[in-house]
């Protein structure tokens, strides 16, 4: 059982983002309508485990839903379509009992066996189907059918992030049907059987998308104000990439609800009397991270002389807003056991300096640092979903030329950029970030076997000669085995210390996931890590 | 039959008026305005790629943070982008990149567009065809998808985009040469060249080459405008040359993002590249008559 | 005498040329009567075409009348609207356009096309023109009329579409006809019959004709008045016999002189010398071309030619158009290989020549074209035009090419001021000179020259004709003089073949072959010769001199 | 006549021929392919061995030529392979995304051909002497525009700021109107300096001026004389355009985001999607190789001239 003090905490933790959600508490929900909702990009593989990619979050955490919930205001692991649970001392053995009467909107029963089969393949993947392991649960071992709503997991080693695990959207339970279905056949939304208020009524791929209220609906998380069916009648995603038709379109009444707001376009979407919702990600900040099994930033006074050489302050005011808090550590302010490293995080361009001729690369004719013929010229892609990447990396390039370093900022096609990401010769600096609400987002984004931005050895990344960091493994490995909560906090602090003095990452600022909202659009409510929830909100008449 | 060029002679009196080669004063004079006009842009641009520094104070990549989205003003002419890079500046840099890579673009398609024709129109036969059928193909791929491959294929960046769009218009420039060189080499003047002993390589160097030329040249002209076009396009697709490069078609596509907030980040460029692509237009007419 | 039908009185226009005007009529009066034929006479540029487009109120897009009167019955239409003019176009006024094989839309039946200005002028129904289309035709002698309705204009031949041109004309029976050059496209006998017709149609509906040419014998034929046009200014007019018995201006006096005709005395007496050396032997040459899509088919241009030339004498190849003269010249330069027969020329045989051997051979023999406007690559100037064929052999020094290349444009009459400009800065006899200094500049032996004279003006003709002369005198030339007209052949070849549709019909020295032609063909060629009533002048002595 | 017709038809597969093989080649010579990019993205968490295993169920670990013998079979069995990106078959993805675009394009070019006739004619009315300049000069301004940038410029002028149309969920009608409109304009640009110039040439023929001397007013003449003499020639470029419609079309369909052959090819070209683009070459080509094949057929079919010459394309 999760202990007091997260909740305490947490809930101080989540004031933040209470104001937004609470914000239209008021007057009574009105029954029907159809929300038209603006996404920058098209939904890709709707398998659970892959809903980290925001567009499949936001189609995800409304069809389908999870054995508990975290409130996003306290944080706090809740029941859901888990009624209560039972976690052993050393977090080896998890038991649920299912509520009664849940079904898939395909009409088979949401029971023990549904749920057990939902975890077998999210934990162990599937070969034949091409279903790959969830990121956000580690050491499964077996499902155990108790009774028809009793259910039991067990684990090789401690697995502490499970219950939270079993909240997030990666772990969206679906239908016997939609996990027989090879892995490629998810690109195909209809084809996702979730026991969610809402069901994929139909699709046009990569552009449209229309949900339709599930009217038996009657299990939605118990402490939630609203109950029953969702209010809407159907919710119809349009696939719009240009910034500037969303918000044209928004503004026009033509949409109620768009994702993705630049900061530079908050300004006028209020003064027009329309709402900005900016959610935390709590996770993983939005960041510059280095490839250190490239010669040129292999060496720590190089990598800590761009640390101090990035002027993360100017960046958040010139290209953002005040809901994009600057970073103060690798994780958010608002993520579990963040730790204040500001002081870390200084702009110095004189201590750059010194460290890179400390490092032995001069200053050399053109303003280009240089070290035994070779110059100190660094690449990166930009990362098109977040937001102002391209700007944020131009700027940095900015920053860094300062001191003599040189960022050739990418525009990649998304082939060439997977491609090179890969290669710490060809991407010796790359942007990140994550969001998800637990510790163990640090180890997902850093453990060789899971996201492995650093790219250590022994990841995808065939092309990496040597570089592994056993200490920093090791943390990992410890904060997904810990099973005693304040050791677990403890650890991640000593993480985020060792990552930045290690200068592995060079934070810039927290990252919300930005949405406007025509004033007609009421309650709209997020989870922990910003992916939109429909299932309360309504829409006021004309 | 025989036909009688009426009017002609009295035309040749006129010419025999004026001295055989009329100095340039007298040419300009005889400049229709808009023409002048178009020359006058094209002049200007290119003096922008030369000496940038002459017409703005501002870096074209360095921004100055504070300073960002301002409204076109005294101190920024055409206002500031997201990043507080003055407009006006970036547009006159960035001429220096669109140029080159219009240049590029154009001189790979009338280098190997032009060889192609010319091979296929003076030699004929079996390699005729194989060449034409090469075209063709060339032509039945979706121009826009041939380019976007070509870049995947040679990595971004300015000189590769101008490669790709260049790519795409070989095809254009065989099919002209060669229907140009066969009209050449049916007239009298290159059977007479043949029949006062001329060897192949002399009469196509002396007599087509030259006559075939222009044609081609009012299509590279034209191209010049369309090849501008082609590579912001592909800025706009997110294909362009990389940041903070100025080129003119990535202002345009990255402005587009600002435009419910910042119009002139767009606007500006846009009527640059339209002035731009109007006068090479103009300019390729003027060609094409001159050679008729 | 009856008031005139068209009063044209003072009539100027102008041109504009980019952004100054070019007068090229200036203040021009005559008149027609009724039922009378009045020709307007000049040579190119002259303005008379520009004069008879302006009474049908059509002048081109950029001319303009400046000042003068245009009385149609006594009403002057000068000024009127297009709209205005629309009315009497086709039924007052009609026109016979100058080229046949362009005047008629390609995409359209002769039949409609005839019916056009009966729809245009709105007289009859349907019914009514579609069987007055098909009197008009079998009046102009196009039968079966159904079947050549329902025929496009490239179906039919020169003469026929003119036949079309001419019902179209006359289909309303308008009071005047502008005739511009009717016949100057066509073949000499086509051109009689075509002249015949328009003749009697006009005798029948009392139409009046301006016919505007260029060919003094067919005026001098058909008309009943003339006036005589020169740089847009009248030189004279009046009835044809008073003007050409005694024609008051210089001018008038130089084109009759001028004027190719068999009455005329030869310009040279043949030369007499080696009878076995031989220039050009052609024996048997026949020269088969596939047809295009036709497959294995093939059409035979030339059956069995065969002559010879005697060194320094010339040999005329006669006949009409499609006869084969042009293919029998080309074979001869060894353009075309012939399908069989044998072409020696200074005893070397053309048809066995390839590659390298044929360019080495081209030094003895060159050719002249008909159209010196194409000949010319319009980006050379003269200087490089003569001088191109001196590259292409035994390398000559800078130095003595420009002196063989001035010596060459000097033989041929055009000052070294020339050797500067481009083609489009010369007139055709002077392009005409240019072409033959680079026939000539490697030194021949042989010149043949195909319709070399056909596309100039007579005055400019009878220049390039003495040229040859002299030339042939000077240098020793041989040659082979492709034409179809009888009187300049006459006039300067020694011996004559006369072929039609690729076969001799008539062969030997000229005297025989003019006094006393085998074939009937050869006589009806020599008959349908315009002219012939011309009173005959001394071949102008000022002839050789001049470059205009 | 029947010589002709088998050699254009011989030529057409001819180009289809080498269209499809050197498209393969260019494709297969692309950086990464769609499984990597789809399987080996972060998001994905797979170990080396699980990618590798996929691979070899694609087929994807074959050598090169066995893979084209293996596409060509495929081709010409119908079955235009599997989308790796969209996990679907190539068929699938077609059936959704063809005939949006060949409705946009048709209408595009429908359009187009409409406007050119409407500048063609309007500058050759008489007493458009001072216009006919503007006029004429109006297709160098359309070809100078960027296309996406017109799009943009639509939306925001004729849907935001008028309120005129949606773009966001319209209409059947009303969803093409802007797109064709964007499409459109840049198209009709060399349709209508194809068609001015040619009936300039036209009007500049003998035979009109015969039709004048008939009486024919001016109108009468442009409509019954020139305007199938003009049309003719630049029936021929209709070949050249197809390859801009669809051009134009990834860019419109990127704009507005509407479904499409376009965003098809934008998507496919992006992840390496290589069938697709297959797919979508052949498609094109095909229909390249027709649109020349039926205006050469018909070519001499319309112009009773050409007995068997031959139309050409450019």
């Amino acid at each position: 059982m999760v202990s007091m003090r997260t909740i305490l905490s947490a809930a101080a933790i989540a004031a933040a983002i209470g104001a937004s959600a609470a914000l239209a508490q008021s007057s009574q929900p009105v029954k029907g309508g159809t929300l038209v909702y603006l996404e920058q990009q098209a939904h890709t593989n709707l398998y659970p485990p892959a809903g980290g990619f925001y567009p499949n979050g936001g189609v995800l955490n409304q069809i389908t839903d999870k054995l508990t919930y975290q409130n996003p205001k306290t944080l706090e692991i809740e029941p859901w379509i888990a009624e209560s649970w039972t976690v052993n001392g050393d977090a080896t053995e998890y038991v649920f009992k299912i509520r009664p009467g849940v079904t898939f909107s395909d009409g088979t029963p949401l029971d023990a066996a549904a749920v057990a089969k939902n975890f077998d393949t999210y934990g162990l993947g599937n070969k034949e189907l091409k279903h790959p392991v969830s990121e956000v649960i580690t050491n499964y071992k077996a499902s155990e059918v108790i009774d028809s709503l009793t259910v039991k997991f067990t684990f090789s080693k401690p697995s502490v992030g499970f219950l939270q695990g079993t909240s997030v959207i990666g772990s969206g339970l679906v239908s016997l049907k939609t996990l027989a279905l090879p892995d490629d056949a998810l690109g195909d939304a209809t084809k996702i059987i979730g026991s969610g208020p809402f069901v994929v009524q139909s699709e046009v791929l990569g552009r449209e998308l229309v949900l339709a209220a599930r009217k038996d609906y009657a299990w939605g998380p118990a402490r939630l104000a609203h109950q029953g069916r969702a209010n809407l009648d159907v919710i119809k995603y349009v696939v719009t990439p240009e910034d500037s038709v969303r918000i044209g379109a928004l503004l026009a009444g033509q949409a109620q609800v768009i994702r993705q707001v630049q900061a530079y376009d908050e300004k006028q979407v209020q003064s027009k009397g329309f709402t900005i919702y900016a959610p935390p990600t709590r996770g993983v900040n939005n960041s510059v991270v280095f490839r250190p099994d490239n010669p040129l930033v292999a060496d720590l006074r190089v990598r800590q002389a761009l640390l101090h050489a990035t002027n993360a302050k100017e960046i958040v005011t010139t290209l953002f807003s005040a809901n994009y808090p600057l970073a103060k550590s690798i994780i958010a302010s608002t993520a579990q056991g963040y730790v204040d490293l500001s002081a870390k995080l200084t702009y110095d361009p004189a201590l750059s300096a010194k460290l890179l001729d400390d490092g032995g690369w001069a200053l050399g004719p053109k303003g280009l640092r240089q070290k035994d013929g070779k110059e100190m010229i660094l690449t990166a892609y930009e990362s098109p979903p977040q937001p102002q990447n391209k700007e944020t990396l131009q700027l940095v390039a900015q920053q860094w030329a300062k001191v003599g370093v040189k960022l050739v900022v990418l525009a990649g096609d998304a082939g060439s950029r997977v491609a090179d990401s890969l290669d710490p010769i060809k991407t010796p600096v790359a942007p990140a970030m994550v969001g998800r609400a637990d510790p163990d987002v640090i180890r997902s984004q850093y453990y060789p076997a899971t996201r492995n931005v650093l790219l250590q050895k022994g990841g995808l990344a065939t092309r990496v000669q040597s570089f592994v960091d056993d200490k920093l493994n090791g943390l990992l490995e410890a904060i997904a085995a810990e099973t005693d909560y304040a050791k677990r906090m403890a650890l991640v602090g000593e993480v985020q210390t060792y990552v930045i003095d290690q200068a592995y990452t060079i934070p810039i600022f927290e990252e919300p996931q930005a949405f406007a909202a025509s004033p007609r659009f009421k309650d709209f409510a997020f989870e922990a890590v910003g992916r939109p929830s429909f299932y309360a909100a309504w829409l006021a008449p004309k | 039959m025989t036909s009688r060029e009426t009017g002609e002679d009295d035309l040749a009196l006129i010419v025999e008026a004026l001295p055989a080669r009329p100095p340039w004063t007298a040419r300009l004079k005889r400049l229709s305005p808009s023409l002048a006009l178009s020359c006058l842009v094209i002049a200007l641009v290119f003096t922008w790629t030369l000496l940038p520094q002459l017409f703005t104070g501002y870096s074209g990549t360095e921004g100055v943070p504070g300073e960002q989205l301002q409204p076109p003003s005294a101190e920024h002419v055409l206002g500031t982008d997201g990043l507080g890079r003055d407009l006006y500046a970036r547009i006159v840099y960035g001429a220096r990149y669109s140029l080159s890579g219009a240049f590029v673009a154009v001189a790979v398609g009338l280098l190997f567009g032009t060889l192609l024709g010319l091979i296929a129109g003076s030699r004929g036969g079996w390699l005729e065809a194989l060449i034409m059928r090469l075209v063709d193909s060339l032509l039945a791929v979706p121009s826009l998808l041939l380019s976007l491959s070509i870049i995947v294929l040679l990595g971004f960046g300015t000189i590769n985009v101008a490669i790709a769009v260049g790519a795409v218009s070989v095809a254009r420039f065989a099919r002209l040469a060669r229907s140009e060189v066969v009209r050449v080499r049916r007239s009298d003047y290159v059977e007479a060249a043949f029949g006062s002993g001329g060897t192949f390589w002399a009469v196509l160097r002396r007599h087509v080459l030259p006559n075939s030329l222009t044609s081609v040249i009012a299509l590279a002209a034209l191209q010049f405008g369309s090849a501008i076009l082609a590579i912001s396009t592909l800025g706009f697709l997110g294909y362009g040359a990389p940041p903070p490069t100025p080129e003119w078609g990535l202002l345009i596509a990255e402005g587009r993002n600002y435009l419910s907030r910042a119009w002139w980040l767009t606007a500006a460029p846009g009527l640059v590249v339209v002035l731009v692509v109007l006068a090479a237009d103009r300019i390729s007419k003027s060609i094409q008559r001159s050679g008729a | 005498m009856t008031a005139p039908l068209l009063e044209v009185d003072d009539l100027a226009i102008a041109y504009r040329m980019g952004d100054h005007e070019q007068r090229v009529v200036h203040g021009v009066s005559f008149h027609v009567a009724p039922g009378e034929v009045v020709a307007l006479v000049g040579e190119s540029g002259s303005g008379k075409t520009t004069t008879a487009q302006a009474v049908l109120g059509l002048l081109a897009g950029n001319g303009r009348i400046e000042r003068g009167a245009i009385r149609l019955s006594g009403t002057d239409i000068a000024g009127w609207s297009q709209r205005r003019l629309d009315a009497i176009r086709g039924a007052v006024v009609s026109l016979i356009p100058q080229d046949p094989g362009s005047s008629l839309n390609p995409v359209r039946t002769v039949g409609s096309q005839l019916a056009e200005v009966m729809q245009i002028h709105k007289r009859g129904d349907r019914k009514a023109i579609r069987t007055r289309v098909l009197d008009l035709l079998t009046r102009v002698g196009l039968m079966p009329a159904e079947m050549r309705a329902r025929q496009y204009p490239h179906e039919l031949s020169g003469g026929m579409r003119q036949r079309v041109l001419i019902a179209i004309a006359v289909a309303l029976k308008p009071k005047l006809i502008i005739a511009d050059e009717p016949t100057s496209a066509l073949d000499v006998t086509v051109q009689r019959r075509i002249l015949d017709l328009i003749d009697e149609l006009r005798r029948e509906n009392g139409t009046s004709v301006l016919l505007v040419t260029h060919d003094l014998g067919v005026a001098a034929d058909r008309a009943d008045r003339l006036v005589v046009l020169q740089g847009g200014r009248i030189q004279e007019q009046g009835p044809v016999k008073d003007v050409l018995a005694a024609p008051a201006s210089a001018y008038t006096r130089r084109l009759l002189s001028d004027a190719p005709s068999l009455a005329k005395p030869r310009l040279r007496r043949s030369v007499g010398g080696d009878a076995t050396d031989l220039a050009i032997e052609v024996d048997g040459l026949t020269q088969d071309f596939p047809i295009a899509g036709g497959g294995a088919k093939t059409f035979r241009a030339l059956d069995g030619l065969s002559f010879k030339v005697r060194r320094g004498t010339t040999h005329a190849v006669v006949g009409e158009s499609g006869s084969g003269k042009t293919t029998a010249a080309r074979s001869i330069v060894g353009f075309l290989k012939p399908t069989a027969g044998r072409i020696l020329v200074d005893g070397m045989d053309v048809t066995t020549l390839r590659g390298e051997a044929l360019r080495r051979f081209r030094r003895h023999i060159q050719l002249v074209y008909q159209n010196p406007f194409g000949s010319l690559d319009p980006r050379q100037t003269v200087f490089h035009i003569v001088e191109e064929p001196l590259l292409n052999f035994e390398p000559i020094a800078a130095a003595d090419r420009a002196r063989k290349v001035r010596d060459m444009i000097g033989r041929v009459g055009l000052p070294e001021a020339f050797l500067t400009r481009h083609p489009r800065g010369l007139s055709g006899g002077q392009r005409q000179r240019v072409a033959i200094a680079r026939a000539l500049v490697l030194g021949p032996r042989v010149l043949v020259l195909d319709e070399a004279v056909s596309a100039l003006d007579v005055t400019v003709q009878a220049q390039i004709l003495a040229l040859l002369d002299e030339l042939q005198g000077t240098l020793g030339l041989t040659y082979l003089f492709v034409s179809h007209d009888l009187a300049v052949v006459q006039q300067i070849s020694d011996t004559v073949s006369v072929i039609h549709k690729g076969r001799q019909v008539d062969g030997g020295p000229v005297e025989r072959v003019f006094a006393r032609p085998d074939s009937d063909y050869t006589r009806d060629l020599i008959e349908a010769i315009p002219g012939r009533g011309m009173p005959v002048l001394a071949s102008n002595p000022d002839s050789r001199a001049g470059f205009i | 006549m029947i010589r002709y017709i088998l050699g254009r038809v011989g030529q057409a597969l001819a180009v289809l021929v080498v269209t499809f093989t050197a498209a393969f080649v260019l494709l297969q010579a692309l950086p990464g392919d769609a499984i990597m990019i789809k399987f080996m993205s972060p998001e994905m968490g797979l170990s080396a061995e699980q990618v590798a295993e996929i691979r070899a169920s694609y087929g994807a670990d074959l050598p090169i030529w066995e893979q084209y013998l293996k596409t060509v079979g495929n081709f010409l069995s119908g079955n235009f392979g599997y989308s790796i990106q969209a996990g679907v078959p190539v068929r699938h993805q077609l059936a959704v995304n063809l005939p949006p675009t060949l409705q946009l394009a048709g209408l595009a070019f429908l359009a187009a051909v409409l406007l050119t006739v409407v500048l063609a004619a309007m500058s050759n009315m008489v007493g458009m002497g001072r216009l006919r300049g503007a006029l004429q000069s109006l297709p160098s301004l359309f070809i100078s525009i960027p296309v996406f940038w017109l799009g943009i410029m639509l939306i925001q002028i004729f849907s935001f700021q008028l309120g005129l149309v949606s773009v966001i969920s319209p209409g059947p009608v009303e969803k093409l109107v802007l797109p064709v409109a964007t499409l459109a304009i840049p198209i009709s640009a060399p349709l209508a300096q194809v068609l001015m110039r040619n009936i300039d040439e036209v009007l500049a023929q003998p035979f009109v001026a015969v039709a004048r001397a008939k009486g024919a007013s001016r109108s009468w003449v442009l409509w019954r004389h020139v305007a199938r003499n003009a049309v003719l020639p630049t029936l021929t470029i209709a070949g050249i355009l197809f390859g801009e419609l669809l051009a134009g079309a990834v860019v419109t369909e990127a704009v507005f985001g509407l479904s499409g052959l376009g965003g098809l090819t934008y998507q496919a070209v992006n992840n390496h999607d290589t069938a697709v683009l297959q797919a979508i070459v052949v498609i094109s080509a095909f229909a390249f190789v027709t649109i020349n094949l039926v205006v050469d057929l018909l070519y001499p079919v319309v112009d009773p001239r050409l007995g068997h010459r031959v139309a050409t394309t450019t």
